[in-house]
């Protein structure tokens, strides 16, 4: 296809036909919806433990996430962010992993505190899941008992690092 | 994973109609449980008929776990039991080992002691405060307003207790024979001087409680409960100080010290929501009424006994039974302990307020639309680390 | 006539309400931006931790006394003792932060002052194998700043307070 | 009812020693009159105030032990019963509304079925659970088949 000559350039549309091929633009959109992604996670309003505490005082007035983009959702469907905030039961256990299943893709989950991570003190108990990723895939662990809400911003701001990082934006999530 | 899917099979009672009532499942992840609560509502219309709340997603098996400790590492344990009001947890443990070996600690020990459990207090009503606003929703100065408030308040306290003990919730000061520490030198003056912002924020709280119309209309004469039934429930704290009957463990039975210090139990008339929340709200002018006793008296001298080794590894508490309770935040905090002689206990049962607060719940709902079961429960302070142990 | 009253008195608690609001309204923001701004951190900090080498000599100071392994409630610690010249010395030195729940009970039990809490927080990692710091990576955490409170001190910090004196 | 008045009047009656200390009163009760005893300590010496009931372990016994106070004048009362592993013991949440969820969870934890109990079925663990974890010879890391 021949390009032709001088054409003053009215609209979007026009400029397209000049381009070789056809009349579509094809161009990397990952790093448009990462950047989308990363600063606005809507985190599940869901505690287990102590930690929700913690994490309610890192929402709250003095650390303010909403700096972030970052609201609480009342609803799994609404949300795109777990925060495993506590002690996992064994009674407890089928129901995060079912909150989990209702969350739509793409979805992260934190892990926050020592319990969440591998079931801290309690890991010998006879009630307790020794560690959220067993049930469900997890990406950031943030250690503390509870983490301070700086240790808790920062395992955030490393979910940020990682999805901007990651080559594959979906994960595959094992059912 | 077949026990997921058997779990969803018994799941299924989400919604499900029954005659012309509708059983309605709310939790255990809901915005307004309080943390890990199931409540099955039966409803009739907007009518609350029946309500039966199912606890147990947050049973970690504390007391089993002791029974597997010795008596020096139960301390961080029982930290996260009443995650709310850390310190309070650790006084009653340890009081209740100092009980069985006859123990006195020194003076500052006691009075740092009371100091700290006070400002627990007040740390613990104040989440109190700020959740039972998001759980009206609107009322109290506006949705999650108050709650902003309230922890704009607690990270002063918290500050405090972070200059202290190096944490911000689980504190592990407390050790048997005294405290680990001494606070740090510029800790009383620190304290002195936010004293006089707790207070304005107190009498602010006091005053939209008192003159806020719409709070008044979706507390008032909700969930009233009687005082008999209350004590035949074992209901204790705020909930049964709401109810009109001036019992605080403090004053019964005083332990740690509690006798030097003058305060008054604030009681409700009718034990309504209302009245509950302004007994806490109360609760907390008293507890700086003690704070600034405690500062006023505060002696010198060495904050724990001197054992043998630095910290005492080994404790072996004499067989016996033993059984102490002290005045949490949410009530009579009860531990009971059978020892066998060796360094572990041989049973620890610890009598937990919020268990026996929330057990009043079904009682006291029947006949309440659906959004004034949030109020109640709100009221309730239930603290699920502690509900479920 | 009830309405009225009931709308007089709405309003009436509404204003009251937003009263407290314009209160606020001026007072100064609590936020502290983080990443860019940081909290001052109390001296007694409960972080992550490290293993201490004598400043003068360069030796490690842990003797691999098993103390700290025996008293941690969360059994997060695993050692293995070894003797050097009439020396214990920790062979491997595992701590496990995942489980760890930072009471702080090692650091005030050891007698050789070779544990401590540092002051740094930012410890949150992408991989769960990560948080088991070993040895070496305990002796790097020397770098951070480390909490006041050091086995031995234990006892002078039960004691009643000195004033500080001109050099500290 | 005094603490002093308290004991002669169980003496009378139940044909029991007690054990008094300050504000409280200790009885070791025989199975039989667990219940009788109860009824007494609520209606006619007034322990209004249900604290707390639970089990120990004995390993050949169970030693049941249940709280009670009375909050005007500032007394409490232990009452201790020893029982056998099978047998059952009659339930207080006739007198005391807050024994209900008190023996559910000795039930859940220990096994011990109480006679008349309107509700007794498990409180804190998944209702599939099998064992009583509380007892001593269960272990503490008894693994939960999909978790572990």
């Amino acid at each position: 296809m021949e390009v032709k000559e001088k054409i003053p350039l009215q609209s979007i549309a026009e400029i397209y036909q000049t381009f070789p091929g056809g009349e579509l633009m094809l161009t990397t959109t990952e790093k448009f919806f990462k950047w989308a992604q990363v600063s606005s996670f809507w985190p599940l309003t869901f505690g287990l433990a102590c930690c929700a505490i913690e994490m309610m005082a890192t929402f709250a007035s003095r650390f303010d996430l909403d700096r972030w983009g970052m609201i609480m959702r009342g609803s799994p469907r609404q949300s795109d962010l777990l925060i495993i905030s506590g002690t996992v039961t064994i009674k407890m256990g089928p129901r995060i992993r079912r909150l989990y299943e209702q969350m739509p893709e793409p979805k992260w989950v934190l892990a926050m505190g020592s319990c969440a991570i591998s079931g801290g003190i309690f890991r010998n108990s006879y009630a307790v899941v020794p560690g959220v990723d067993r049930i469900i895939p997890v990406d950031v662990f943030v250690p503390g008992c509870p983490p301070v809400p700086e240790a808790l911003m920062d395992g955030i701001l490393k979910l940020q690092d990682k999805i901007k990082n990651s080559k594959n934006d979906y994960r595959k999530v094992e059912r | 994973m077949n026990l997921i899917a058997e779990q969803i099979e018994t799941y299924k009672s989400i919604i499900e109609t029954e005659g012309d009532t509708l059983l309605v499942n709310m939790g255990p992840q809901h915005p307004s449980t309080h943390g890990v609560l199931r409540l099955v509502l039966k409803l009739k219309g907007e009518e609350v008929v029946k309500i039966e709340p199912v606890i147990g997603y947050l049973h970690r098996g504390f007391e089993k776990l002791s029974e597997n400790l010795t008596y020096i590492q139960i301390v961080p344990l029982t930290d996260r039991m009443d995650y709310l009001a850390s310190i309070t947890n650790e006084l009653a443990y340890v009081l209740t080992i100092e009980k069985a070996l006859k123990i006195e600690v020194p003076k500052k020990a006691i009075y740092l002691r009371v100091l700290t459990a006070e400002l627990q207090r007040i740390v613990s009503h104040l989440v109190w405060l700020g959740t039972f606003g998001l759980d009206l929703g609107g009322a109290l100065g506006g949705g999650s307003t108050l709650f902003l408030y309230c922890f704009r308040e607690r990270e002063i306290i918290l500050d405090l207790f972070e200059e202290f003990s190096g944490a911000r919730m689980m504190y592990n000061f407390n050790q048997i024979g005294g405290l680990r520490y001494q606070p740090p030198l510029d800790f009383f003056s620190k304290l002195k001087a936010t004293l006089p912002k707790l207070k304005q924020a107190f009498a602010e709280y006091e005053e939209m409680l008192q003159e806020n119309y719409v709070f008044k209309v979706r507390t008032k004469n909700i969930g009233v409960l009687e005082v008999s039934l209350a004590q035949r429930m074992g209901a204790s704290g705020p909930v049964l100080r709401g109810s009109g009957l001036a019992y605080d463990i403090r004053k019964a039975y005083p332990y740690s010290g509690y006798e030097n210090f003058e305060f008054e139990i604030p009681i409700g008339e009718n034990g309504d929501c209302f009245d509950r929340a302004k007994v806490r709200i109360l609760e907390m002018k008293q507890s700086l009424r003690i704070i600034q006793q405690a500062l006023k008296g505060m002696p010198e001298g060495e904050v724990a006994i001197r054992p043998p080794v630095r910290v005492p590894t080994a404790v072996k508490v004499p067989a016996g039974e033993t059984y102490m309770h002290i005045e949490a935040p949410r009530g009579d905090l009860g531990v009971f302990l059978v020892s066998d002689g060796t360094e572990k206990p041989y049973r620890l049962k610890w009598r937990a307020p919020s268990f026996s607060n929330l057990a009043v719940l079904p009682f006291i709902s029947n006949g309440h639309k659906v959004a004034d079961v949030m109020a109640i429960l709100g009221s309730l302070d239930p603290v699920f680390g502690e509900v479920d142990r | 006539m009830s309405w009225m009253k009931d709308t007089f008195e709405l309003t009436g608690s509404f204003l009251s309400a937003f009263k407290v609001t314009w209160k606020n309204l001026w007072r100064k923001p609590v936020t502290i931006s983080y990443p860019d701004q940081k909290r001052v951190l109390s001296e007694r900090q409960r972080a992550t931790f490290a293993l201490l080498t004598d400043p003068k000599t360069g030796e490690e100071k842990c003797t691999g006394c098993y103390i700290c392994q025996n008293i941690c409630p969360a059994l997060v610690i695993k050692m293995e003792k070894e003797i050097i010249n009439e020396r214990g010395y920790a062979k491997t030195f595992y701590l496990d932060l995942s489980g760890c729940i930072f009471c702080e009970l090692c650091v005030q039990c050891c007698p050789q002052d070779a544990i401590v809490m540092v002051r740094h927080w930012e410890i949150a990692e992408i991989k769960k194998e990560n948080l088991v710091l070993d040895k070496k990576r305990l002796m790097e955490n020397q770098k951070y700043p480390f909490s006041t409170i050091i086995g031995s001190k234990i006892r002078e910090m039960q004691a009643v307070p000195k004033p500080p004196t001109a050099s500290s | 009812m005094t603490i002093e008045k308290l004991k002669d009047k169980i003496k009378e009656k139940f044909n029991l020693d007690c054990q008094v200390e300050v504000g409280l009163v200790k009885i070791l009760v025989p199975k039989e009159s667990w219940g009788t005893l109860a009824e007494f300590l609520r209606f006619e010496a007034e322990f209004n105030y249900f604290s707390f009931i639970t089990a120990v372990d004995r390993k050949e016994k169970f030693e049941m032990v249940a709280r009670v106070e009375n909050l005007e004048e500032k007394t409490a009362c232990e009452f201790t019963t020893e029982i056998l592993p099978n047998e059952t013991l009659s339930t207080l949440s006739e007198l005391w509304e807050g024994a209900v969820w008190q023996e559910r969870e000795v039930f859940d934890l220990f096994g011990i079925k109480f006679e008349n109990h309107p509700d007794l079925k498990r409180i804190l663990l998944p209702e599939d659970y099998t064992g009583y974890p509380l007892k001593k010879e269960f272990p503490l890391d008894k693994h939960y088949e999909p978790y572990r």
